[in-house]
Protein backbone atom coordinates (compact mmCIF):
# COMPACT_ATOMS: atom_id res chain seq x y z
CA UNK A 1 0.00 0.00 0.00
CA UNK A 2 1.17 4.00 -0.41
CA UNK A 3 -0.29 6.83 0.80
CA UNK A 4 1.42 9.93 -0.35
CA UNK A 5 0.11 13.01 0.45
CA UNK A 6 1.13 16.91 0.51
CA UNK A 7 -0.74 18.90 3.07
CA UNK A 8 -0.84 22.54 3.70
CA UNK A 9 -2.65 21.49 6.91
CA UNK A 10 -0.85 19.70 10.07
CA UNK A 11 0.32 16.72 9.55
CA UNK A 12 -0.70 13.52 11.63
CA UNK A 13 1.51 11.11 12.93
CA UNK A 14 -0.93 8.50 14.48
CA UNK A 15 -2.83 8.80 11.93
CA UNK A 16 0.48 7.70 9.19
CA UNK A 17 1.50 4.79 11.49
CA UNK A 18 -2.13 3.83 11.99
CA UNK A 19 -2.02 3.61 7.76
CA UNK A 20 0.88 1.21 7.67
CA UNK A 21 0.09 -0.88 10.17
CA UNK A 22 -0.42 -4.55 8.69
CA UNK A 23 -0.62 -7.67 10.73
CA UNK A 24 2.13 -9.24 8.47
CA UNK A 25 4.61 -6.47 9.35
CA UNK A 26 6.77 -7.26 12.60
CA UNK A 27 8.66 -4.28 11.57
CA UNK A 28 7.55 -0.33 11.12
CA UNK A 29 10.12 2.78 11.04
CA UNK A 30 9.29 5.52 11.18
CA UNK A 31 11.17 9.27 10.40
CA UNK A 32 9.64 12.30 11.33
CA UNK A 33 11.52 15.79 10.27
CA UNK A 34 10.66 18.56 12.50
CA UNK A 35 11.38 22.27 12.26
CA UNK A 36 14.98 23.26 14.54
CA UNK A 37 14.54 26.17 16.15
CA UNK A 38 18.46 26.79 15.02
CA UNK A 39 19.91 26.43 11.45
CA UNK A 40 24.03 27.14 11.63
CA UNK A 41 23.49 29.17 15.05
CA UNK A 42 20.83 31.45 13.29
CA UNK A 43 17.48 31.75 14.88
CA UNK A 44 15.14 30.77 12.78
CA UNK A 45 11.35 32.41 12.85
CA UNK A 46 9.08 30.44 9.86
CA UNK A 47 9.82 28.60 7.05
CA UNK A 48 7.90 28.27 4.00
CA UNK A 49 7.39 25.72 1.84
CA UNK A 50 6.28 25.08 -1.32
CA UNK A 51 5.63 22.63 -3.85
CA UNK A 52 4.91 21.78 -7.46
CA UNK A 53 2.39 19.60 -6.32
CA UNK A 54 1.55 17.37 -9.26
CA UNK A 55 5.13 16.68 -9.86
CA UNK A 56 5.84 16.21 -6.19
CA UNK A 57 3.30 13.64 -5.98
CA UNK A 58 4.84 11.65 -8.80
CA UNK A 59 8.34 11.73 -7.43
CA UNK A 60 6.93 10.50 -4.41
CA UNK A 61 5.27 7.97 -5.73
CA UNK A 62 8.67 6.82 -7.71
CA UNK A 63 10.40 6.70 -4.39
CA UNK A 64 7.61 4.13 -3.22
CA UNK A 65 7.72 2.23 -6.35
CA UNK A 66 11.81 2.04 -6.46
CA UNK A 67 11.43 0.52 -2.40
CA UNK A 68 8.86 -1.74 -3.38
CA UNK A 69 11.37 -3.51 -6.24
CA UNK A 70 14.49 -3.11 -3.89
CA UNK A 71 12.75 -4.07 -0.56
CA UNK A 72 10.29 -6.63 0.71
CA UNK A 73 8.37 -3.73 2.32
CA UNK A 74 4.51 -3.65 2.19
CA UNK A 75 3.31 -0.77 3.28
CA UNK A 76 4.94 3.19 2.50
CA UNK A 77 3.50 6.48 3.88
CA UNK A 78 5.07 9.71 2.87
CA UNK A 79 3.26 12.75 4.08
CA UNK A 80 4.43 16.27 3.77
CA UNK A 81 3.77 19.82 4.89
CA UNK A 82 3.08 23.10 2.71
CA UNK A 83 3.29 26.29 3.67
CA UNK A 84 4.01 28.50 6.52
CA UNK A 85 5.72 26.16 9.56
CA UNK A 86 6.96 27.42 12.54
CA UNK A 87 9.80 25.87 15.31
CA UNK A 88 8.37 22.49 16.67
CA UNK A 89 6.37 21.51 13.47
CA UNK A 90 6.53 18.44 11.64
CA UNK A 91 7.70 19.03 8.18
CA UNK A 92 7.59 15.37 6.90
CA UNK A 93 6.81 12.00 7.97
CA UNK A 94 7.34 8.75 6.60
CA UNK A 95 6.27 5.05 7.20
CA UNK A 96 7.71 2.02 6.30
CA UNK A 97 6.31 -1.17 7.52
CA UNK A 98 7.61 -4.89 6.52
CA UNK A 99 7.52 -8.04 7.38
CA UNK A 100 11.31 -7.96 8.56
CA UNK A 101 13.02 -4.92 10.32
CA UNK A 102 16.27 -4.28 8.39
CA UNK A 103 14.16 -3.67 5.42
CA UNK A 104 11.72 -1.15 6.98
CA UNK A 105 14.80 0.63 8.20
CA UNK A 106 17.17 0.94 5.06
CA UNK A 107 13.88 1.93 3.31
CA UNK A 108 12.70 4.37 5.39
CA UNK A 109 15.95 5.71 5.14
CA UNK A 110 16.24 5.35 1.32
CA UNK A 111 13.05 7.16 1.53
CA UNK A 112 13.87 10.60 3.34
CA UNK A 113 17.71 10.49 1.45
CA UNK A 114 15.77 10.45 -1.98
CA UNK A 115 13.01 12.49 -1.56
CA UNK A 116 15.52 15.48 -0.20
CA UNK A 117 17.31 14.75 -3.22
CA UNK A 118 14.35 15.04 -6.18
CA UNK A 119 11.07 15.40 -4.94
CA UNK A 120 10.19 19.18 -6.06
CA UNK A 121 9.81 20.97 -2.53
CA UNK A 122 11.51 23.91 -1.88
CA UNK A 123 11.44 25.50 1.58
CA UNK A 124 12.35 29.43 2.22
CA UNK A 125 14.13 30.21 6.20
CA UNK A 126 13.08 33.39 7.41
CA UNK A 127 15.49 34.55 10.42
CA UNK A 128 15.66 37.88 12.19
CA UNK A 129 17.84 39.73 9.72
CA UNK A 130 16.54 38.08 6.33
CA UNK A 131 15.79 34.75 4.34
CA UNK A 132 17.59 32.31 2.01
CA UNK A 133 15.92 29.71 -0.48
CA UNK A 134 17.75 26.61 1.72
CA UNK A 135 20.70 24.52 -0.36
CA UNK A 136 19.69 27.17 -3.73
CA UNK A 137 23.60 28.18 -4.17
CA UNK A 138 26.70 26.19 -3.81
CA UNK B 1 6.41 31.35 -26.79
CA UNK B 2 6.67 29.10 -24.47
CA UNK B 3 5.54 29.16 -20.64
CA UNK B 4 7.96 28.54 -17.90
CA UNK B 5 6.60 27.55 -14.69
CA UNK B 6 8.53 28.90 -11.72
CA UNK B 7 9.04 27.64 -8.36
CA UNK B 8 11.50 28.70 -5.30
CA UNK B 9 14.02 31.17 -5.83
CA UNK B 10 13.49 30.79 -9.28
CA UNK B 11 10.29 33.14 -8.96
CA UNK B 12 12.45 35.94 -7.71
CA UNK B 13 14.72 35.50 -10.35
CA UNK B 14 11.52 35.57 -12.78
CA UNK B 15 9.28 38.61 -10.47
CA UNK B 16 6.50 35.90 -10.90
CA UNK B 17 5.58 32.18 -10.56
CA UNK B 18 5.50 31.50 -14.42
CA UNK B 19 7.51 33.53 -17.41
CA UNK B 20 6.56 33.04 -21.57
CA UNK B 21 9.40 33.23 -23.72
CA UNK B 22 9.74 33.02 -27.12
CA UNK B 23 11.93 29.76 -28.32
CA UNK B 24 12.97 28.54 -32.07
CA UNK B 25 10.16 25.18 -32.76
CA UNK B 26 10.19 22.65 -31.08
CA UNK B 27 13.59 23.15 -29.16
CA UNK B 28 15.96 20.99 -27.14
CA UNK B 29 15.99 21.10 -22.69
CA UNK B 30 19.42 22.30 -23.40
CA UNK B 31 18.47 24.99 -26.17
CA UNK B 32 16.06 26.19 -23.84
CA UNK B 33 18.73 26.21 -20.68
CA UNK B 34 20.90 28.05 -23.00
CA UNK B 35 18.16 31.04 -23.52
CA UNK B 36 17.53 31.02 -19.62
CA UNK B 37 21.05 31.69 -18.40
CA UNK B 38 21.33 34.19 -21.21
CA UNK B 39 18.18 35.66 -20.07
CA UNK B 40 18.79 35.21 -16.20
CA UNK B 41 22.43 35.05 -15.41
CA UNK B 42 21.74 34.46 -12.25
CA UNK B 43 20.37 31.18 -13.29
CA UNK B 44 24.55 30.40 -13.33
CA UNK B 45 25.05 31.28 -9.93
CA UNK B 46 22.03 27.84 -8.84
CA UNK B 47 24.19 25.04 -7.39
CA UNK B 48 22.14 23.40 -10.71
CA UNK B 49 18.58 23.19 -12.13
CA UNK B 50 16.63 20.69 -13.76
CA UNK B 51 14.05 21.58 -16.28
CA UNK B 52 10.30 19.72 -15.61
CA UNK B 53 8.95 18.26 -18.77
CA UNK B 54 5.01 17.13 -17.88
CA UNK B 55 5.89 16.64 -14.34
CA UNK B 56 9.20 14.38 -15.28
CA UNK B 57 12.94 15.36 -15.09
CA UNK B 58 14.16 15.99 -18.42
CA UNK B 59 17.36 15.52 -19.86
CA UNK B 60 19.46 17.89 -21.97
CA UNK B 61 18.30 16.23 -25.60
CA UNK B 62 14.77 15.84 -24.85
CA UNK B 63 12.99 17.63 -27.37
CA UNK B 64 9.92 20.13 -26.28
CA UNK B 65 6.47 20.10 -28.14
CA UNK B 66 3.63 22.70 -28.17
CA UNK B 67 1.38 21.93 -25.24
CA UNK B 68 4.17 20.14 -22.59
CA UNK B 69 4.00 21.63 -19.58
CA UNK B 70 7.90 23.23 -18.36
CA UNK B 71 9.05 24.21 -14.68
CA UNK B 72 12.28 24.98 -13.65
CA UNK B 73 13.32 23.33 -10.77
CA UNK B 74 15.81 24.95 -8.83
CA UNK B 75 17.44 22.95 -5.82
CA UNK B 76 15.08 21.19 -3.98
CA UNK B 77 15.10 21.16 -0.26
CA UNK B 78 12.18 18.90 1.40
CA UNK B 79 12.38 17.54 4.18
CA UNK C 1 16.65 12.58 27.52
CA UNK C 2 16.43 8.94 28.32
CA UNK C 3 12.95 7.28 29.24
CA UNK C 4 13.17 3.16 29.35
CA UNK C 5 9.78 1.28 30.59
CA UNK C 6 8.84 -1.97 30.79
CA UNK C 7 4.80 -2.24 30.55
CA UNK C 8 2.15 -4.85 31.25
CA UNK C 9 0.37 -2.60 29.65
CA UNK C 10 -0.49 -1.59 25.76
CA UNK C 11 2.48 0.41 24.73
CA UNK C 12 1.68 4.35 23.75
CA UNK C 13 3.25 5.01 20.33
CA UNK C 14 2.23 8.74 20.55
CA UNK C 15 2.95 9.27 23.98
CA UNK C 16 6.61 8.02 23.00
CA UNK C 17 7.10 10.28 20.44
CA UNK C 18 5.84 13.14 22.34
CA UNK C 19 8.65 12.52 25.17
CA UNK C 20 11.59 12.93 23.01
CA UNK C 21 10.24 15.58 20.87
CA UNK C 22 12.42 18.72 21.08
CA UNK C 23 13.03 22.08 19.34
CA UNK C 24 16.39 21.14 18.88
CA UNK C 25 16.23 17.80 16.84
CA UNK C 26 15.37 18.45 13.76
CA UNK C 27 15.17 14.46 13.30
CA UNK C 28 13.62 11.58 14.92
CA UNK C 29 13.20 7.79 13.75
CA UNK C 30 11.26 5.50 15.59
CA UNK C 31 10.88 1.77 15.71
CA UNK C 32 7.69 -0.22 16.28
CA UNK C 33 8.16 -3.62 16.52
CA UNK C 34 4.62 -5.47 16.22
CA UNK C 35 3.35 -9.18 16.59
CA UNK C 36 2.56 -10.71 13.13
CA UNK C 37 0.23 -13.21 12.41
CA UNK C 38 2.63 -16.03 11.11
CA UNK C 39 6.02 -17.26 12.28
CA UNK C 40 7.70 -19.16 9.43
CA UNK C 41 3.90 -19.88 8.11
CA UNK C 42 2.88 -21.71 11.19
CA UNK C 43 -0.31 -19.32 12.44
CA UNK C 44 0.46 -17.61 15.71
CA UNK C 45 -2.02 -17.46 18.40
CA UNK C 46 -0.37 -15.44 21.14
CA UNK C 47 2.97 -14.49 22.53
CA UNK C 48 4.10 -14.52 26.42
CA UNK C 49 6.58 -11.93 27.39
CA UNK C 50 8.56 -12.09 30.11
CA UNK C 51 11.45 -10.36 31.87
CA UNK C 52 14.33 -10.22 34.41
CA UNK C 53 12.84 -6.40 35.54
CA UNK C 54 16.01 -4.96 37.06
CA UNK C 55 18.18 -6.18 34.80
CA UNK C 56 16.42 -5.20 31.54
CA UNK C 57 15.72 -1.47 32.68
CA UNK C 58 19.78 -1.55 33.36
CA UNK C 59 20.63 -3.13 30.03
CA UNK C 60 18.42 -0.51 28.43
CA UNK C 61 19.93 2.30 30.03
CA UNK C 62 23.19 0.74 29.01
CA UNK C 63 22.01 0.97 25.48
CA UNK C 64 21.28 4.93 25.99
CA UNK C 65 24.29 5.61 27.45
CA UNK C 66 26.25 3.50 24.33
CA UNK C 67 24.03 5.75 21.62
CA UNK C 68 24.65 9.16 23.78
CA UNK C 69 28.25 7.98 23.74
CA UNK C 70 28.82 6.84 19.85
CA UNK C 71 26.29 9.69 18.18
CA UNK C 72 24.93 12.94 18.13
CA UNK C 73 21.61 12.69 20.53
CA UNK C 74 19.15 13.70 21.83
CA UNK C 75 16.74 11.95 23.45
CA UNK C 76 16.22 8.04 24.06
CA UNK C 77 13.05 6.27 24.91
CA UNK C 78 12.26 2.90 24.84
CA UNK C 79 9.06 1.18 26.02
CA UNK C 80 8.89 -2.75 25.89
CA UNK C 81 5.58 -4.88 26.45
CA UNK C 82 5.33 -8.09 29.06
CA UNK C 83 2.74 -10.30 29.55
CA UNK C 84 0.57 -11.79 26.89
CA UNK C 85 0.52 -10.44 23.67
CA UNK C 86 -1.83 -11.07 20.17
CA UNK C 87 -1.22 -10.44 16.68
CA UNK C 88 -1.17 -6.59 16.17
CA UNK C 89 -0.29 -5.61 19.66
CA UNK C 90 2.82 -3.75 19.86
CA UNK C 91 6.10 -5.22 21.70
CA UNK C 92 8.14 -2.59 21.23
CA UNK C 93 8.61 1.19 20.67
CA UNK C 94 11.52 2.90 20.49
CA UNK C 95 12.34 6.52 19.80
CA UNK C 96 15.58 8.47 19.18
CA UNK C 97 15.93 12.14 18.61
CA UNK C 98 18.49 14.26 17.28
CA UNK C 99 19.65 17.36 15.52
CA UNK C 100 20.62 15.42 12.32
CA UNK C 101 18.37 12.20 10.70
CA UNK C 102 21.94 10.19 10.28
CA UNK C 103 22.41 9.98 13.70
CA UNK C 104 18.62 9.26 14.85
CA UNK C 105 18.06 6.24 11.92
CA UNK C 106 21.70 4.49 13.13
CA UNK C 107 21.11 5.17 16.94
CA UNK C 108 17.63 3.98 16.67
CA UNK C 109 18.64 0.64 14.40
CA UNK C 110 21.67 0.33 17.38
CA UNK C 111 19.01 0.28 19.89
CA UNK C 112 16.62 -2.08 18.76
CA UNK C 113 19.43 -4.46 17.00
CA UNK C 114 21.17 -4.55 20.71
CA UNK C 115 17.92 -5.37 22.62
CA UNK C 116 17.18 -8.22 21.19
CA UNK C 117 20.87 -9.30 22.02
CA UNK C 118 21.42 -8.09 25.80
CA UNK C 119 17.72 -6.75 27.02
CA UNK C 120 16.79 -10.01 29.27
CA UNK C 121 12.98 -10.12 27.78
CA UNK C 122 11.80 -13.79 26.70
CA UNK C 123 8.92 -14.72 24.72
CA UNK C 124 6.95 -18.26 24.03
CA UNK C 125 5.18 -18.36 20.77
CA UNK C 126 1.98 -19.93 21.43
CA UNK C 127 0.73 -21.86 18.11
CA UNK C 128 -2.37 -23.71 17.44
CA UNK C 129 -0.18 -27.50 17.89
CA UNK C 130 2.39 -26.28 20.85
CA UNK C 131 4.38 -23.39 22.03
CA UNK C 132 8.37 -22.37 21.79
CA UNK C 133 10.62 -20.08 23.48
CA UNK C 134 11.92 -18.47 20.63
CA UNK C 135 15.55 -18.35 20.15
CA UNK C 136 16.09 -20.75 23.13
CA UNK C 137 18.01 -23.53 20.65
CA UNK C 138 20.46 -23.45 18.06
CA UNK D 1 23.59 -22.92 49.59
CA UNK D 2 22.84 -20.54 46.02
CA UNK D 3 19.32 -19.22 44.81
CA UNK D 4 19.61 -18.90 41.50
CA UNK D 5 16.36 -17.62 39.45
CA UNK D 6 14.98 -18.84 36.34
CA UNK D 7 13.61 -17.16 33.31
CA UNK D 8 12.05 -18.01 30.05
CA UNK D 9 12.86 -22.22 28.69
CA UNK D 10 15.01 -22.44 32.03
CA UNK D 11 11.87 -22.24 34.35
CA UNK D 12 10.80 -25.21 32.49
CA UNK D 13 13.93 -27.13 33.27
CA UNK D 14 13.80 -25.91 36.92
CA UNK D 15 10.08 -26.59 37.15
CA UNK D 16 9.78 -23.51 39.26
CA UNK D 17 11.33 -19.74 39.15
CA UNK D 18 13.69 -20.47 41.86
CA UNK D 19 16.48 -23.32 42.48
CA UNK D 20 18.73 -23.49 45.40
CA UNK D 21 21.93 -25.10 44.90
CA UNK D 22 25.15 -26.52 46.95
CA UNK D 23 28.12 -25.05 45.69
CA UNK D 24 31.50 -25.07 47.09
CA UNK D 25 32.20 -21.60 49.48
CA UNK D 26 32.77 -18.48 46.85
CA UNK D 27 32.62 -20.44 43.50
CA UNK D 28 33.64 -18.78 39.75
CA UNK D 29 30.87 -18.77 37.68
CA UNK D 30 32.48 -21.36 35.75
CA UNK D 31 31.82 -23.50 38.78
CA UNK D 32 28.40 -22.75 39.00
CA UNK D 33 28.03 -23.57 35.03
CA UNK D 34 29.35 -27.05 35.39
CA UNK D 35 27.39 -28.17 38.57
CA UNK D 36 24.53 -26.49 36.62
CA UNK D 37 25.33 -28.78 33.45
CA UNK D 38 25.66 -31.54 34.96
CA UNK D 39 22.23 -31.23 37.24
CA UNK D 40 20.05 -30.22 34.11
CA UNK D 41 21.57 -31.39 31.18
CA UNK D 42 18.92 -29.06 29.14
CA UNK D 43 21.28 -26.64 29.72
CA UNK D 44 24.06 -28.09 27.37
CA UNK D 45 21.31 -27.72 24.47
CA UNK D 46 20.55 -24.39 24.52
CA UNK D 47 21.92 -22.19 21.83
CA UNK D 48 23.90 -20.58 24.97
CA UNK D 49 23.03 -19.13 28.42
CA UNK D 50 24.79 -16.78 30.46
CA UNK D 51 24.87 -16.29 34.43
CA UNK D 52 23.55 -12.30 35.46
CA UNK D 53 25.37 -11.76 38.88
CA UNK D 54 23.54 -8.72 40.69
CA UNK D 55 21.49 -7.83 37.28
CA UNK D 56 25.06 -7.81 35.12
CA UNK D 57 26.40 -10.40 32.56
CA UNK D 58 29.28 -12.35 34.66
CA UNK D 59 32.47 -13.97 33.15
CA UNK D 60 33.60 -17.42 33.83
CA UNK D 61 36.16 -16.36 35.91
CA UNK D 62 34.03 -14.35 38.32
CA UNK D 63 33.30 -15.02 41.83
CA UNK D 64 30.36 -15.61 43.27
CA UNK D 65 30.18 -14.23 47.01
CA UNK D 66 27.00 -14.49 49.67
CA UNK D 67 24.06 -12.16 48.93
CA UNK D 68 24.35 -12.02 45.47
CA UNK D 69 21.62 -12.00 43.11
CA UNK D 70 22.40 -15.11 40.65
CA UNK D 71 20.22 -15.33 37.20
CA UNK D 72 20.37 -17.68 34.87
CA UNK D 73 19.50 -16.56 31.25
CA UNK D 74 18.83 -18.46 28.37
CA UNK D 75 19.20 -16.58 24.78
CA UNK D 76 17.04 -13.87 24.91
CA UNK D 77 14.67 -12.86 22.64
CA UNK D 78 12.87 -9.38 23.36
CA UNK D 79 11.66 -6.98 20.59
Amino acid sequence: MTDVQLSSEPLDISSCIEKATDPTCGGMNVFIGTIRNKTQNRKVIRLEYESYIPMAIKEMHKIADDIFQKWDVKNIVIHHRTGILKTGDTAVVIVVSAPHREAAFEACRYAIDTLKQTVPIWKKEVFEDGEVWVSAHA
Amino acid sequence: MIRLLAFGIVKDFFHGSALDIELPKNPTVDILKKELNSLYPEMQKLASYMIAVNNNYASDGDIIYPGDEIAIIPPVSGG
